[in-house]
């Protein structure tokens, strides 16, 4: 289970990552990319930046994977995510996950990229076209945004 | 006792340093988050954060000692 | 839509397949493999050979894909399919789907996969290390076996 | 009227060729397979097939007409 999660601050070498979930045995490989939209919530961005408590990131992350073991029959599952500053369009996070069967694989997967944007602490902080910059909520709304949605 | 604390995100932001040594008579994270939020008004109330403690997930009447790192965790968004 | 669906006689370069998918306003990006295993049915398979007809597949695998645009909010949908000899661990079916959210771009892979695996006119031929070889079911049981199941 | 004929998968092993020109009075796709069947012995009942007429899903009561390119489609098994 070494290298399950990881956080990397250098764009991700997405071949490699997929290399490592191959086997014989596998059927069915799904991966997620979580990419820099130019959009959210209706504002422009133009870049966005990633903190991390990393030391508490990793355990959540390597947990995450962990449970999607017990929960789902597959043979391989990993998750990276980046930190730092990111551009449009790089891959913020990447999930795969293979198996026999494409049911697990499909439902192993989402339930990594589910948890981790749900548990694991990571932050991510927007710049907009308009120069303003702003942290975001788990649903994408700011956090200094004091309305309830 | 004396703590390290860690600062993330719209905290990072607030206390205007992503770390500190604090000394504190705070038997739990509750009652140093309170006095944390006092000096640097720190903008979220502790409902809608996490604690953790040493690296761990913690609850918020968690008995600390003296050298923790504590590290209160505004609402997450990666991914 | 051009391209939106392929058959092929070689090897998939899955990075351009992938990089078809890119767009500045696409936040997730999910893609399926289906790979040859070594194994079906408990029995060891060593190849196997996909056979299609190939003017209707291509029409219907479109057909597929853009009732994945009509049911999902996605940017883009791409499946491509083997056909010929294959060796283990080959890719004989890829597809991705790019949205601006990951509901949108889960839910359209898996559509794509389950939709082309019922309706597209390939046939997939097992070979085993026993020597035999057999066209099989949907379910992955073979033709020939008389009994239901 | 002249049919032409294509075969796949286990048909194609039945028939022992890819395709074939069939010379019948055969009114619909139904009338046809019977007719290729009894020739060939296919080993399929045609409630367990599909047919295409030109290159389209068609049914089997489907009227045909002279030069129509037929496919009788075992269960597929792609993916």
């Amino acid at each position: 289970m070494s290298g399950a999660f990881d956080l990397s601050d250098a764009p991700l070498d997405l071949a490699a990552l997929a290399g490592a979930l191959d086997s014989a045995s596998a059927g069915a490989c799904v991966t997620f990319e979580g990419r820099v939209r130019n959009h959210n919530e209706g504002k422009p961005v133009v870049r966005l930046a990633y903190q991390a408590y990393a030391a508490l990131a990793r355990a959540e992350g390597e947990r995450i994977v962990a449970e999607a073991h017990e929960r789902y029959a597959i043979e391989h599952a990993a998750c990276v995510h980046r930190v730092g500053t990111l551009a449009i369009g790089d891959v913020a996070v990447w999930v795969g996950a293979s198996a026999a069967h494409r049911d697990a694989a499909f439902a192993a997967c989402r339930y990594v990229i589910d948890e981790i944007k749900r548990r694991v602490p990571i932050w991510k902080n927007e710049f907009y076209a308009d120069g303003e910059s702003g942290w975001l909520h788990p649903d994408g709304t700011p956090v200094d945004d004091g309305a309830a949605r | 006792m004396k703590f390290k604390l860690l600062y993330f995100a719209s905290l990072r932001d607030r206390a205007g340093r992503d770390a500190e040594a604090v000394e504190s008579q705070a038997a739990d994270p509750r009652a140093l988050y309170a006095e944390v939020d006092a000096r640097h008004g720190l903008g979220l109330a502790p409902e809608r954060l996490r604690v953790a403690v040493n690296g761990q997930f913690a609850t918020w009447d968690r008995a600390l000692a003296d050298g923790d790192e504590v590290v209160f965790l505004p609402p997450v968004s990666g991914g």
